[in-house]
């Protein structure tokens, strides 16, 4: 999956994973209502939690609603999310009666492969369902974020084994193959509106639904950018640059990294 | 009706109610996994389990990988926050230790199976599944059209395994079960089995008011078994802490057969013989 | 996010969220059931609702004498341990005051209308109404076929309301809702609701330990109204008992017209103005 | 309905309301699960609890489950119910984890007519659905009871008003027109095993379901039980007396009786 590894520009002041977290973090609104994952969705939104957007609600699919951890979890049922919590619920209320009833602003996800219609693989790599060369985990509760929340957002890594022309397999749906395909097969959340990469940020045309280049970080290039992406990538004509992190929301995003275990 | 007649050790209640063939469930969402239970179906080498699970996660990693495994119906199979099981793709991928058949399915689609399975339906009705490859891959979903307008809905059988397994907090002296923190689909798969194991904690002469907590009267429970620890490496909120380095450990011993196979043999086969009282 | 934005006298909350024609819902099974707040209704003259609820109760038997519910979606019409609900009863045999329309359900059919109205699903299944006369005498309720197999079962309509109003015993600063003791449906018609009104005994700095509390987060809430007493003649466990005189007195005062509408005038419309502070 | 209407003989010992509690009692067997309603129900389950079954369950349609109350409940949802019960769940788990999937042994129901197929009405008497003589409270929770119960035990005082050939509304099922209605209409427990009178007890016959008068009361006679059914009443060829009440029987239930606010 690659999500939680740490490869570190020595040149620049953040990692890849500071920026995407950062960036991530910033798409964020106060009061929203956020289904968040383990890595960086977690830090990001309690990043989020901990400066711009206080009231930001997060919940977690272990049951864990409006939970205020102060360390970062290593998985998504710790205890401190527990503890923490204004209610634990169990599962069938968190899937029945908060993801599948439309309550839910934000989603968080990642994923091993994305086309260009940001569908999303996490199930598996190469020859056959039936015989996979690269088992994934599969989908957790990722389809029916992707399927029912408001708005969900990617955070993957961009490169050409994940930026592909065409995904193994539709774990989770993006926008299927282009505009009508959501509302034809039922999916009442947005979609994807924004997939926050290691090297900028791509949003959905609003007609074609096909990602788009819409920022890029500070250290980063367009090149960069088109090699990195498996089909003919679209670049918005008003492109930007993604602010560069503060000194601040850096050293929050360390701070709440050193909690972890993992590290 | 009092816990004279339920308390049992572990290999006892294990043997008495898992049988090699059986469908079990041992659930538990990163809370109270009932490891010492899968253990000892380990030990005892009961095989050709169907197994159900939301997460596999180690527990039933090394299930698969001991060979107790013949068929596994889960929605997410990877290390929490690691990365990959290997015993449970080098199942699928390479059919070792034996070929293991997969029923696949999402979180929300196994959580409403197993709600048929605890209301006695068939089947129940949810949104999921919607425009993906899985609706094409996996068994027991269907779609059907409301009866009420003609919105298209999927329908997800219901699950009732043969015996599910849990661990649990605790237990009182007429043998009602207490559990508290992360409950994820405990009580759910607890109504739709036909037997249920608890490893609990400890007995205790009341239970406290906590928030949250889900109470298994007595009368749905064929055995307890008093475990202390019964969930390490996951974790027993008010007891003990999630070992997260075993998780993280997890992923050298299982990525090499052999490395898997000593672990078998000097934690399970021979190890201390399980930590029932 | 806090209390403030929330806490509302209840006649405002009342005006601000329940209009003419719309369909409520307010839920409290024997307890918790909010009194106070229909008291508000009818002192508002709100006309033409679609009331639901499983046991019409005092509750509603007040509201259909005073004429503010045109239809009338229930599943048992009694004063319970008591006797007949005469106000209910004369809308239906005489249309007095006016006409009331019932659409007729059992507990499990509405409890599982209520589900599917929290699951924002269409629908949901169930096995009920089989082989009764109500299943063709009642709407939103239909056969379907299992599409695993070929069993027969039910399915029935999500009910959406309007608006939900329950009391419950607390809230916090800022503006979650904790009840304890017999909570029936209202988790499900509170998630079932468009806007959800609670009125409450009291606002508390934290919420205590309790066995089998509910807490209803403040992001599902519309207003809080804090009535001290406005459950009363049912009860709220802590708080105060049910009046079980003011339920056995009810039958006479609502078996006759004239002692209906002096109790209207002398108890509601020229009462003290509700509970609210 | 009249269920709770005391009609005291005064050449007995004994009300009908006690004989009938009594005979119901007796028949609730240790470790059971029992489904009560308010009234008779619940005065024969806390007495069977108090003697000869006292690991019997009771749960209520209210969510109280394996209660314990001391004094006798006026509603279903009185908080000695909650507070004496090992748990309290929502209405969604009494019903469908709980009666739809056929955990309950026994069910009390009563009626206000009720027909030779042991088919309940508790909805309407007189002229039609939507235009009735005598509107009733309609099905609470007895339709459900009645279908998925394993068994269930009618309590109702005999005469022609009840007893009747033809019911005006189902409301719930005994046995339909006839044997094999339950298994074709999906209704999966027994049915009604048993229909205990202020007169005697009656159980449907094994082939036809047809309800036959198997017991007297110790004051009754077979010509009240003829005279007060309105059809032609089968009798048991080996027609047995029910067991006066003990003493002890009629002390506790007077105990109970008079703890109710009712009284």
């Amino acid at each position: 999956m690659g999500l939680n590894h740490m490869t570190l520009d020595n040149s620049l002041r953040w990692s890849s994973d500071e920026i995407m977290t950062i960036a991530a973090s910033r798409t964020l609104q106060n009061g929203q209502t956020c289904f968040v994952g383990i890595g960086i969705p977690s830090t990001a939104a309690i990043l989020a939690k901990s400066t711009t957007a206080p009231d930001l609600i997060l919940l977690y699919e272990s049951g864990t609603f409006d939970t205020n951890p102060r360390n970062l979890p290593l998985s998504i049922g710790d205890g401190e999310l527990a503890e923490s919590a204004l209610m634990v619920v169990s599962m069938p209320e968190i899937f029945n009666y908060w993801l599948q009833s439309s309550r839910v602003d934000l989603g968080f996800l990642g994923a091993a492969q994305i086309d260009k219609f940001a569908n999303l693989n996490t199930t598996f790599v190469g020859n056959t369902y039936e015989s996979p060369t690269v088992r994934l985990p599969g989908a957790g509760g990722a389809s029916e974020i992707a399927a029912e929340c408001a708005q969900t957002t990617v955070i993957v890594k961009q490169n050409l084994r994940t930026f592909v022309d065409k995904i193994d397999f539709i774990t989770s749906v993006g926008f299927g193959d282009g505009s009508n395909y959501r509302k034809e097969n039922g999916l009442r959340g947005k979609g994807v509106t924004k997939v926050i990469t290691d090297i900028g940020i791509l949003e959905p045309d609003s007609q074609s639904c096909e990602l788009i280049l819409t920022h890029l970080h500070p250290h980063t290039t367009l090149d960069q950018a088109v090699e990195n992406t498996g089909w003919e990538l679209k670049v918005a004509e008003n492109l930007k640059f993604v602010p560069a992190p503060t000194e601040d929301e850096l050293q929050r995003v360390r701070a709440l990294v050193a909690t972890s275990d993992k590290n | 009706m009092n816990a004279i007649d339920k308390v049992r050790d572990l290999p006892d209640a294990i043997a008495d109610f898992v049988h090699e063939g059986d469908t079990i469930a041992m659930e538990g969402f990163t809370h109270l996994i009932p490891f010492a239970a899968a253990h000892e179906i380990i030990r005892q080498r009961i095989t050709h389990l169907t197994a159900v699970r939301l997460t596999p996660d180690l527990i039933y990693d090394q299930l698969i990988g001991a060979g107790c495994i013949s068929k596994l119906v889960f929605s997410w199979g990877g290390n929490p926050g690691v990365g990959s099981l290997h015993r449970f793709r080098d199942a699928i991928e390479n059919e070792w230790p034996c070929k293991l058949e997969i029923e696949e399915h999402n979180h929300a689609g196994l959580t409403n199976r197993y709600i048929a399975g605890a209301s006695g339906l068939p089947f129940t009705v949810m949104r999921g599944y919607f425009g993906t490859d899985l609706m094409h891959n996996t068994r027991n979903v269907a779609q059907i059209t409301s009866p009420f307008g003609d919105e298209a809905i999927t329908a997800v059988a219901a699950i009732n395994p043969d015996v599910t397994i849990i661990h649990a907090q605790q237990a009182d002296r007429a043998g009602n079960i207490m559990m508290w923190g992360i409950v994820g689909v405990q009580k759910e798969v607890v109504y739709a089995a036909r037997h249920v194991i608890v490893t609990v904690e400890e007995i205790v002469e009341f239970f406290e008011p906590k928030f949250n907590s889900v109470i298994i009267p007595s009368i749905l429970v064929s055995a307890v078994c008093v475990v202390p620890g019964g969930a390490t490496p996951s974790y027993a909120l008010g007891y003990y802490g999630r070992d997260n380095s075993k998780y993280i450990e997890w992923a050298d011993t299982s990525k090499d057969r052999a490395a898997f196979e000593n672990w078998l043999h000097a934690e399970i086969y021979d190890g201390v013989k399980s930590h029932d009282s």
